[in-house]
């Protein structure tokens, strides 16, 4: 199974090799995390100096600024778990297991970010900080798939096997999500007719776009690394445990 | 002392380390107080007048659930019977663990309780009797808990029936506890909350030795 | 090894004992004494009624009829035995160590200490491994080592060897021997043809013969 | 400091919390990474390798 004794390999295999992922990936991590670090400078200097008041939120319209980030980030996180889990069930991709573990937490912690600041802009636009509206609603019940996903990690001592019952538990989710979001759309709209949300708000002028867009990829570029670093630390810990089973065993007088 | 200290020790690494008990048990307290909207309707008015009920019988069914694992593990593998030779009486065995149970079955609840008060659009007065009312509620859940435990440890696949046997054992606490953040009479149901607590955890410890003891027979 | 103290003189006497579990009497009639640097083998055939005469004198179950007696001993002495049965009481999640070191406190550390304990029946170098790595063998030895970190005059033992190799028979018998040099009482059941090195130091007690 | 307007407690308690949320996240990832290769060196500075170890 050493990576020396199969001569020509495919670069889908080579980053299969767990060591050689991290050796690979490995030298990304700094330039990423001076890019995530520019990002936000020049992202919170944007959406907290040089932006202007919205004409109807006034200064609020700013948490949007870490909101719709956050927002964005539950989702993708969670579609990177879902191509992870069909990478680990159809191609037994080693890696696709550790990123998809990785991500969970991730996830969830991005989630709750949006859950949070969504309420807090809620309160002084709306007047309360938490309305049953279909989209925070849906976000609400995507908290709790991440945090069930969680939870079955942490249930399981074989860290393998739980891969890939919790890659078929992700993809269901994955598949169940639209169905949810109907559901509590439905659901949402015939308990109270007139949304006090509309998804399609004003059209946005481009002063509150540029901080915005900086702030996505600022964000999105954040994940990237803490997830890169997260798969380096799931590597390893995989290593530590088949190393502590062969020091049980070898350790057998 | 020291023996003491160390089962609640041992009770919380065991706990936090593995198994994700501690989070399992708070989600499932939040989505059962999160899913009532869904059914009755996101009605702020009616939500906010159910709320305190609502997150009573969450923290309830979640302690329920939380139940089995207080004595199960312990006696499937042989742990049960040799705490009877400790150099501690088996009741301050039993106080300890039930000690640590709350603390990793109530306490994240409470802890994790102003999540459901913002969902279900509790006032803050509300909210504020509503913690003191789990605070002094929860004791008894955990106590009376760990006698059901105790009584259905022996029998195979019992980790339905200490449920059954705990919630009818459990209603004054849920009237007081409720009453407690709702009704006009609010002070006397803590106080009456407060009184069942002390009693329960006073008598636990003992029964359920009592229970575990017998059952071994 | 490590120096032992020295525990009072103790006889386990039993008289017209019998036992059994749900009313059903395994074993009846039992009479025997074991003094002080004695240990008492309990043989026979499975289903006789060893467990259950192990845990009758644990105190675990409550004797049919006769009763049993630890003659000699203080009563504010606290808990006098070590019950050793089936199970070895060890939680996956915690070290070696930990575990061991639950019991030190539980019990209270009046003998070895985890290190020296773990030494001894040869788990010194994965003290600080998650339990649930070990083998059936080593947790064995792993609750073996429980006997050593509270020093009690009576050892229960069910099945000592259960799952060890022959090394580790030999490590039961020198812990054995070494017990009963300090003056203490050992009770075991057992398959395996264990022999102290001093056959002096032994009885037998067949069960499932005489009923 | 600019100013904020009449909702300044909510923008501050969001680019507060959302801070503190990022920075718990990378310090708890960091933490993590370095205990793992802490533990992973006592192991092989116990002599244990695995055979099928890569050039990492």
């Amino acid at each position: 199974m050493t990576i020396q004794t199969t001569p020509k390999q495919s670069w889908w295999s080579r980053i299969a090799h767990p060591g050689q992922f991290v050796a690979w990936t490995r030298p990304l991590l700094w330039p990423l995390t001076i890019l995530t670090v520019l990002l936000f400078v020049l992202g919170l200097w944007f959406a907290l100096y040089n932006s202007p008041q919205d004409y109807q939120m006034g200064d609020t319209v700013r948490i949007m600024y870490v909101h719709v980030p956050t927002a964005w980030l539950s989702q993708f996180v969670y579609a990177v778990m879902a191509v992870s889990a069909l990478g680990s069930l159809v191609w037994r991709h080693p890696m696709a297991d550790v990123s998809m573990k990785a991500a969970a937490p991730l996830g969830a912690a991005f989630t709750a970010l949006a859950l949070f600041t969504g309420s807090l802009w809620g309160r002084p636009t709306w007047g309360t900080f938490w309305e049953w509206d279909g989209r925070m609603t849906s976000t609400l019940v995507l908290l709790f798939i991440y945090l069930g996903i969680i939870a079955l990690w942490r249930a399981f001592d074989d860290q393998l096997r739980a891969a890939r019952v919790i890659a078929v538990f992700t993809l269901v989710g994955a598949v169940n999500i639209p169905i949810i979001k109907f559901s509590v759309d439905w659901w949402s709209t015939l308990h109270q007719p007139a949304s006090v949300f509309r998804a399609d708000g004003p059209r946005m002028p481009f002063s509150i776009l540029t901080p915005l867009f900086v702030m996505f990829f600022a964000f999105t570029v954040l994940f990237l690394v803490l997830h890169l670093k997260a798969m380096h630390t799931e590597v390893s810990r995989r290593r530590v445990m088949a190393l502590e089973r062969q020091a049980a065993q070898g350790a057998k007088s | 002392m020291r023996a003491f200290s160390a089962i609640i020790g041992r009770e919380l690494a065991l706990a936090l380390r593995g198994g994700g008990d501690v989070l399992t048990l708070v989600l499932f307290f939040i989505i059962t107080g999160a899913i009532v909207p869904f059914a009755v309707g996101p009605d702020k008015a009616l939500l906010a007048s159910i709320a305190p009920g609502i997150i009573w019988i969450a923290a309830f069914l979640a302690m329920l659930l939380g139940l089995d694992r207080l004595f199960r593990p312990d006696h499937e593998d042989g742990t049960l019977i040799l705490l009877r030779h400790a150099e501690l009486p088996l009741p301050a065995i039993i106080a300890a663990k039930v000690i640590a149970h709350w603390l990793l079955t109530a306490l994240p609840l409470i802890l994790a309780s102003p999540i459901l008060a913002v969902l279900l659009a509790m006032d803050f007065s509300a909210f504020w009797r509503m913690v003191l009312s789990l605070l002094l509620g929860t004791p008894a859940l955990a106590a009376f808990g760990a006698i059901g435990a105790a009584v259905t440890v022996a029998i195979r696949r019992g980790g339905l029936i200490a449920p059954i046997l705990i919630a009818p054992l459990s209603v004054p606490v849920l009237i007081f506890g409720t009453g407690a953040i709702s009704a006009t009479q609010s002070n006397a149901a803590l106080l009456f909350l407060a009184a069942l607590s002390l009693m329960a955890v006073a008598l636990a410890p003992f029964a359920a030795a009592l229970a575990i003891s017998s059952a071994e027979d | 090894m490590t120096q032992r103290q020295a525990y009072p003189s103790l006889v386990l006497r039993a008289q017209g004992l019998a036992c059994g579990r749900g009313g059903l009497p395994l074993a009846d009639d039992m009479s025997f004494a074991v003094p002080g640097g004695t240990c008492l083998f309990l043989r026979g055939p499975n289903g006789t009624g060893k467990t259950t005469l192990l845990l009758t004198l644990a105190g675990i179950v409550a004797p049919l009829a006769g009763f049993f007696a630890i003659e000699g001993a203080d009563p504010e002495a606290g808990p006098l035995l070590h019950y050793c049965g089936h199970r070895n009481a060890t939680k996956p999640r915690l070290s070696v160590a930990e575990n061991l070191g639950f019991w030190a406190a539980v019990n209270g550390a009046a003998g070895d200490s985890v290190e020296a304990a773990l030494g001894r029946v040869g788990l010194g170098d994965l003290a600080m491994l998650d339990a649930g790595y070990l083998s059936a063998g080593q947790s064995r030895r792993l609750a073996l080592a429980r006997l050593l970190v509270t020093h009690r005059p009576v050892w229960l033992l069910d099945e000592p060897t259960a799952a060890l190799d022959t090394e580790g028979h030999q490590l039961v018998t020198d812990l054995i021997d070494a017990h009963l040099d300090a003056g203490g009482i050992a009770i075991a059941a057992t398959h395996d043809p264990i022999t102290l090195p001093d056959p002096a130091r032994m009885e037998t007690l067949a069960l499932g013969k005489a009923a | 400091m600019i100013d904020l307007g009449p909702h300044a407690i909510f923008i501050i308690a969001a680019y507060a919390g959302v801070t503190l949320a990022v920075a718990a996240l990378i310090v708890w990832t960091r933490l993590d990474a370095r205990r793992v290769a802490k533990k992973l060196a006592d192991l092989e500075a116990r002599g244990i390798r695995r055979r099928s170890a890569g050039p990492a």
